[in-house]
């Protein structure tokens, strides 16, 4: 465990408010869209009322006569330049502005910019695009199918399939399922959903003709990587771009891509010689903005009769949309969803996944998760659950049965991944205890025999986080290592700058703890700086929980360097050599004669009054930590629903969630964390969905049919906590962000399916709504 | 349509925002929201959503909440608003701005203005509101953060603060 | 969002004059609520608009009214309709198959079948109202065909008929209250 | 979203506001709470001309009983209605219908008469004026007219109200006493249109069997559903298990609802009939009279 700092220093593990919210309460918060600059025109993006159309012609000529309209761009425009299309982050690339075909419903075509907002969109009706409607692609099963339409005309390959991706034994895992006398198997849609953050993308390209310098204000959750695609796909030198991070509206994955139409507000400000706002609306974030999941999946589990599990074997079709732009820095096709064996000790365990296009925008991302791993642990927690169930055994001590066990670990698993650290059973255990497990059991079996519906679902999912390696990630060849700079000032005050960019998450405030901890200058007294790629150290952003994973420690290494000068300076003043010297949080004393020390602020001061010889003036450092391995993080969820049987509406009485990511920072932020994503669980088992009907018209393109729960909806949330420490984390942090939207959609499923398994239900499809729970309980007659 | 932009007659509107008379001509679409935003310069009042869901835009108009995207500015043409801007006065902190920092009800901050407008309003009406009550008083409020738990103590926080004289 | 409506109706008159009237593209579209024919290009392809009234919302198409099939022997024709919004927002199509049997009584019956789709920000936005609108302005074209087919054969009138405004509250308020659409009772 | 440009007007009196409708005819819309009207303008898919804002007309929001009615202003806010205490003491289903109607920004705008004016199925006030009998005054060049609720909603957004015509007034006969009502509703969510809702009002004899019976269903039409051949059943009958069952099977069979991302037609009629047991019970528990 950590040594406690005093509350005055304020380092790990203190839950002190956070330095970020006093101008967020006060309305001085400063996102995108509040930025505003001299002389500022605004863009608006005419879109594809078609899923599949070809352009015939585009007239923007009303359009350009309507006073106050500067410019209208069309892909042949951008074509001209050569931007027409752009690379996205995973081996693919994706239209700009549409030429030739459109591939779904809300893509791109024009980009009108005018001196306000009323007029450019009154001139982006009066843009005229003829088109011609093509069949549509929606279903991915029929993608390969010889009648399906050809989506993609600039592929080599003419083809929807994109790619066949495999890892483990096969031939091993077959054999294990040849003799196992028990298989358990599902087929499961992990669906099409959104992140929504309540800040919809946007920015402001400013382009300055004297300095020829471009500053693009962008809600980014990684700027300094957008600076060099920027860079690379612009052409322009990388050290006249500034991205400029401000504050940012929630993020959750949807922040990471480049969108099209920052590109279009890039261009127009480098022909207009003008900063040029472009906002999108929710609609158009929804509908064209990177979405999450759509994975069908198929997972069977070989086991003996005492539900001892031998294999597991998974086959999943991908729906990529129109263009695969997969936001993630993996070298798989699928990501991190090898983690499928999730928990359990699998001797064997066989993996493929394939990728195919569709009429439906382009993605996918990495929705509060590191990529694909939350597909993973949904499966293999509700695949699990069907065992448990066909064997007649309880789920909890079922998966007891089949736990990595603590002495496991490092623990290699049978598709390649190498956990860190876990305690699976102690924090099932925790849980069980505080939901009053056996009492639930006993409450469910009275119910039942009255007719009334509850169920309980567990999960005990295991996470995979602070991406990572550079051996096995990069975006763009750049390695995901990430960075901090600390310079501590003469008075012992410091500033710290990072590569992370936070969305929410609190950095200002835990970062200052981090280095409270190291160097016991009060975190009241260290400045955190993200966002700005001018004065940050490179660094690859804020996504897959990866901040305190890396930059976390590198802020911990930089802090190291810096306390090792500090004890240079300390043994030059206290004139004694630095064997002598002992350090306390803030001090450093002489061995046996604490009254001789010396404080970090004096330190400092004397960095720059009175610096040794041979020792450089000043106190500061910069660290790039490239983490050793990812972090796994755990933990076990357990949820308890009533259901009405009249309505088939579910209530969610109660949800435990014990949580383990290590040694913590702030133990506020991280529940506030696990709130929050569990309550973007909820939504995704029981309300979020992205659907395209027959024709590829979005349904839930909008908040109005796009659910996100509201306060009524959400239930209180009880969460609790274990503690194993990463081992090669500096401070045995793990990361936490993610867990809680990972672990939770399997204990809402798992709850409603065990709510109507002596029915004989074993699986219903989210969202989980009251009309496919009661057309279950119309099936099975238990309403009339 | 377009060519009624040329028609559309500028209109003036006068109003009383945070305790200040402000005014200026305006074209009757223009929205509230964007009155406030742009015209005004006051951005602690945000924009979520396009179809009145989120309420992130939420003000308080003559002392009822309303989402300022789904009023013209011109509507408030004699009204009396406040902001999220309004809040601070006799240079303090209101109670609600102190408890949503003290119970960690904030996150992303951009639900935030929204938020404390309308539990403002909510403890205008009812100054002991109960968990359920905070829930419902904040159901015109989508916050994707949070999970709301931690808005329901700030406001707790808030009323027992006010109940104990910090009233405002 | 794609719908199927099947309805059957009976009118009094002979099958050869509903033959000839519903042949006639012309004819047919006068009964379309908020529908005209603008221009006739060939004997099979005509050119149309169509304006689609609801509540607050109007949307209106310009496009093309096809005769796909026409067989005089079965008395069955397909008629296909396309067009696009106005605005550049969406398109809606409509195939009708009609189809004729003259009864005992000297009378015919009937058949259509109506395929639908609609693309584009109604799709999206409307979903909710969109299968209430075709059906209302479907169950208006039948009651119009019957009616235009029990009036004197008006063939100049027809493409200038009252069709050309756009369905509206008033005349569905009317049609609902004569008990056109009343659910039974 | 941005509003296409209109032209706006704010009269002063109803007289004034009508000659307005007379004079920009088809072009001229009445702007209300705009909390329908207004997210259609920002998705251009209305366009009026003309915006009336009869926001500024004073006399048109109140909740008053007088001459053996319920009145209800025109203009009155649904949050008013939740906070009437006459609503709150004496009309329970009047609660039910506004405290579930989007939510409370929304609530603090719209009014009771642009609910019913705008037509919509989905709306929740239709059915409960259905259930309560309730009747419109529609003002206009001639003055004043009034239109029983059975009458007003005459298709999908398409009311008997003229174009020439506001609506100023909803009155309510003042329910006899053993009466009660109630209003019950399922959402996706907060805020959302209802997937089916159910107005009940009954008045009792002193035998306790109904002497009037009101069922007003919300969403499964393209206008309110008055479900005649359930409240004629239970009519004359006393409302106990049984009857009450058989009643919300009529009713279910008298919707005609669509299928939409809130659920299948089957799924919807289902509703119909558990909601409306549920309302037609808690009617009956209102009335003093529970199920015995």
């Amino acid at each position: 465990m950590i040594a406690k700092t005093s509350p005055e220093i304020g380092g790990m593990g203190h839950s002190i408010k956070r330095k970020e919210d006093s101008r967020f309460i006060q309305g001085k918060g400063n996102y995108v869209d509040d930025v505003h600059l001299p002389g500022m025109v605004f863009g608006h993006m005419v879109r594809s009322p078609y899923a599949h159309a070809r352009l015939k012609s585009i007239n923007t000529e009303k359009a350009k006569e309507l006073p106050g309209v500067l410019a209208v761009i069309t892909g042949e425009d951008l074509a001209k330049a050569n931007l027409a299309w752009m690379p996205t982050l995973f081996f693919d690339k994706q239209m700009v502005l549409a030429t030739g075909k459109v591939l779904f419903q809300a893509q791109e075509v024009a980009f009108v910019v005018a001196q306000d907002q009323y007029t450019a969109a009154d001139a982006a009706e009066l843009v005229e695009v003829e088109y011609e409607e093509l069949p549509v692609l929606v279903d991915p099963h029929k993608a390969t199918d010889p009648g399906s339409p050809i989506l993609r005309e600039d592929r080599e390959e003419k083809s929807n399939h994109i790619f066949h991706w495999e890892v483990g034994d096969k031939a091993a895992t077959d054999k294990a399922f040849q003799s196992a006398p028990v298989k358990a198997s599902l087929h499961a849609i992990s669906q099409r959903c959104h992140p929504a953050p309540l800040e919809t993308c946007g920015c402001v390209a400013d382009f300055n003709r004297a300095t020829e310098k471009l500053t693009v204000y962008l809600t980014s959750q990684a700027p300094h990587a957008h600076r060099t695609l920027f860079s690379l796909v612009g052409g322009i030198p990388e050290q006249n771009i500034r991205v400029v991070s401000p504050d940012i509206g929630g993020g959750f994955g949807n922040k990471v891509p480049i969108y099209p139409g920052y590109v279009c507000a890039v261009v127009a400000s480098l022909t207009l010689g003008l900063p040029v706002k472009w906002i999108e609306t929710r609609s158009e974030n929804l509908q064209s903005t990177g979405f999450a999941r759509d994975y069908h999946m198929t997972a069977e589990i070989a086991a003996d009769q005492n539900g001892k599990v031998k294999a597991l074997r998974v086959k999943t079709l991908a729906d990529h949309g129109a263009f695969n732009a997969a936001a993630q820095p993996t070298k798989f096709p699928a990501g991190l969803f090898s983690m499928c064996t999730g928990s359990y000790d699998f001797a064997e365990s066989f993996c493929e996944v394939d990728g195919v296009y569709t009429n439906k925008a382009p993605g996918g991302i990495a929705y509060r998760c590191s990529f694909r791993i939350t597909e993973a642990a949904y499966l293999i927690e509700r695949v699990v659950d069907i065992l448990a169930s066909q064997l007649k055994i309880d789920p909890a001590e079922l998966r007891r049965r089949n736990f990595i066990q603590p002495d496991q670990f490092p623990y290699k698993t049978p598709l390649g991944w190498t956990y860190d650290s876990g305690n699976y059973e102690g924090a099932l255990n925790k849980a069980l205890e505080m939901v009053g497990y056996a009492q639930l059991r006993k409450e469910q079996e009275e119910k039942r025999k009255k007719g009334e519906l509850m169920g309980i679902g567990i999960s005990s999912f295991t996470e995979a986080v602070g991406a990572g390696p550079a051996h096995t990630f990069d975006i763009a060849g750049i390695k995901m290592f990430d960075s901090a700079e600390i310079r501590v000032h003469p008075t012992g005050k410091a500033i710290c700058r990072m590569g992370t960019k936070s969305q929410g998450q609190g950095h200002e405030t835990t970062y200052a703890q981090i280095v409270a901890q190291e160097l016991g200058i009060p975190a009241s007294d260290v400045i955190v700086e993200e966002g700005d790629t001018d004065t940050a150290p490179y660094g690859l952003g804020t996504y897959a929980s990866r901040s305190t994973p890396t930059s976390g420690a590198a802020t911990a290494m930089a802090a190291r360097k810096i306390r090792d000068k500090a004890k240079k300076i300390a043994a030059h003043l206290l004139e004694c050599s630095e064997e002598d010297l002992e350090w306390e949080p803030g001090k450093f004393f002489v061995k046996g004669a604490p009254s001789k020390s010396k404080s970090i602020q004096e330190i400092a001061f004397a960095a720059y009054t009175n610096i040794p010889a041979g020792l450089e003036a000043g106190l500061e450092a910069v660290n790039y930590y490239d983490p050793p391995n990812l972090t796994f993080p755990f933990g076990t969820y357990i949820c308890v629903v009533d259901i009405d049987k009249g309505t088939g509406e579910i209530k969610v009485r109660r949800f435990v969630a014990v949580d383990d990511c290590g040694n913590v920072i702030n133990p506020m932020i991280v529940q506030g964390q696990i709130h929050g994503g569990l309550t973007e669980g909820l939504a995704i088992a029981f309300m979020q969905l992205i659907d395209y009907d027959e024709n590829g018209n979005v349904q839930g393109g909008s908040f109005m049919d796009y659910l996100i729960p509201t306060a009524v909806e959400t239930p209180h949330w009880e969460t609790g906590s274990t503690c194993t420490p990463s081992p090669h984390h500096p401070f045995g942090a793990k990361g936490v962000g993610e867990s809680p939207n990972v672990g939770s959609p399997a204990a809402f499923v798992n709850a409603v399916v065990d709510a109507l398994s002596h029915l004989g239900v074993k699986h219903i499809d989210m969202p989980i709504t009251p009309w496919k729970v009661w057309n279950v309980l119309k099936e099975k007659g238990v309403v009339s | 349509m377009i060519g009624r932009n040329e028609m559309a007659k500028k209109q003036t509107v006068h109003l009383k925002i945070n305790g200040q008379q402000r005014e200026a001509d305006v074209e009757p679409r223009l929205l509230l929201v964007h009155f406030i935003r742009d015209t005004l310069g006051l951005t602690g009042t945000h924009v979520g959503c396009d179809t009145s869901n989120c309420g992130a835009c939420t003000v308080v108009f003559d002392g009822r909440t309303i989402k300022s995207c789904t009023m013209f500015a011109v509507q408030a043409d004699g009204a009396e608003l406040l902001t999220v801007e309004g809040l601070f006065q006799e240079g303090k902190l209101h109670p609600l701005q102190e408890g949503f920092k003290q119970e960690h009800g904030l996150q992303c901050g951009f639900c935030t203005p929204g938020m404390l407008m309308s539990t403002y309003a909510l403890l205008q009406k009812n100054a002991q509101p109960t968990e359920s009550d905070i829930r419902w008083g904040i159901s015109g409020n989508l916050c994707r953060c949070t999970g709301y738990q931690n808005i329901v103590k700030a406001v707790q926080y808030a009323a027992g603060k006010m109940a104990q004289g910090g009233a405002r | 969002m794609a719908l199927k409506i099947e309805k059957s109706f009976q009118v009094k008159e002979p099958l050869e004059k509903v033959w000839s009237f519903l042949s006639d593209p012309r004819k047919v579209a006068s009964c379309v609520p908020g529908a005209q024919i603008t221009e006739q290009v060939d004997d099979k392809n005509y050119k149309g608009a169509i304006s689609v009234k609801v509540g607050p919302s109007v949307t209106d198409y310009k496009g093309e009214v096809q005769i796909v099939r026409m067989d005089p022997l079965n008395y069955e024709i397909e008629i296909l309709g396309k067009g696009q919004d106005v605005r550049g927002r969406g398109s809606a199509s409509m195939k009708m198959t009609g189809k004729l049997r003259s009864l005992e009584d000297g009378g015919t019956e009937v058949t259509s079948i109506s395929e639908l789709n609609v693309v584009g920000i109604l799709a999206q936005m409307g979903s909710r109202v969109i299968s209430e609108v075709s059906n209302i302005m479907f169950g208006e074209f039948t009651k119009n065909l019957q009616t235009r087919l029990s009036q004197p054969d008006q063939p100049s009138e027809a493409a200038t008929d009252p069709a050309g405004k756009p369905i509206n509250a008033g005349s569905l308020a009317w049609q609902a209250a004569k008990g056109v659409f009343r659910r039974e009772s | 979203m941005i509003p296409p440009s209109f032209e706006y007007l704010r009269p002063k009196t109803v007289p004034e506001a009508v000659a307005m409708l007379q004079q920009h005819g088809d072009e001229a819309k009445i702007l209300s709470g705009g909390q329908s009207l207004i997210p259609m303008m920002k998705l251009r898919l209305a366009r009026p001309g003309v915006l009336i804002d009869i926001n500024r007309i004073s006399g048109l929001s109140y909740v008053k009983e007088e001459g053996g009615y319920l009145k209800i202003g025109g203009l009155t806010r649904e949050a008013e209605m939740e906070s009437s205490p006459l609503v709150r003491s004496k009309y329970p289903i009047l609660l039910d219908t506004a405290h579930v109607i989007a939510d409370p920004q929304v609530r603090n705008m719209a009014t009771v008469g642009g609910n019913l004016a705008h037509g919509d199925p989905a709306n929740d006030h239709p059915a409960t004026m259905v259930a309560l009998g309730a009747q419109v005054i529609a003002t206009g060049p001639k003055g004043e007219r009034v239109i029983p609720i059975e009458d007003f909603f005459v298709s999908l957004f398409a009311t008997a109200l003229q174009h020439e015509e506001i609506l100023t007034e909803i009155r309510i006969p003042v329910p006899a006493a053993r009466s009660g009502g109630a209003y019950f509703k399922l959402e996706r969510k907060v805020g959302d249109f209802a997937t089916a809702a159910v107005a009940a009002q009954l008045t009792l004899d002193e035998k306790g069997v109904c002497q009037s019976v009101g069922i007003g269903l919300t969403n499964v039409g393209p206008t309110p559903v008055k479900a005649r051949k359930a409240e004629e059943f239970l009519r004359g009958k006393k409302p106990d298990e049984s009857n009450i069952a058989q009643a919300a099977q009529l009713a279910a069979d008298e919707s005609t609802p669509s299928p939409d991302l809130r659920g299948p037609v089957e799924y919807k009629k289902g509703l119909v009939k558990e909601l409306t047991k549920r309302a037609l019970t808690r009617a009956l528990e209102r009335s003093g009279r529970g199920l015995h």
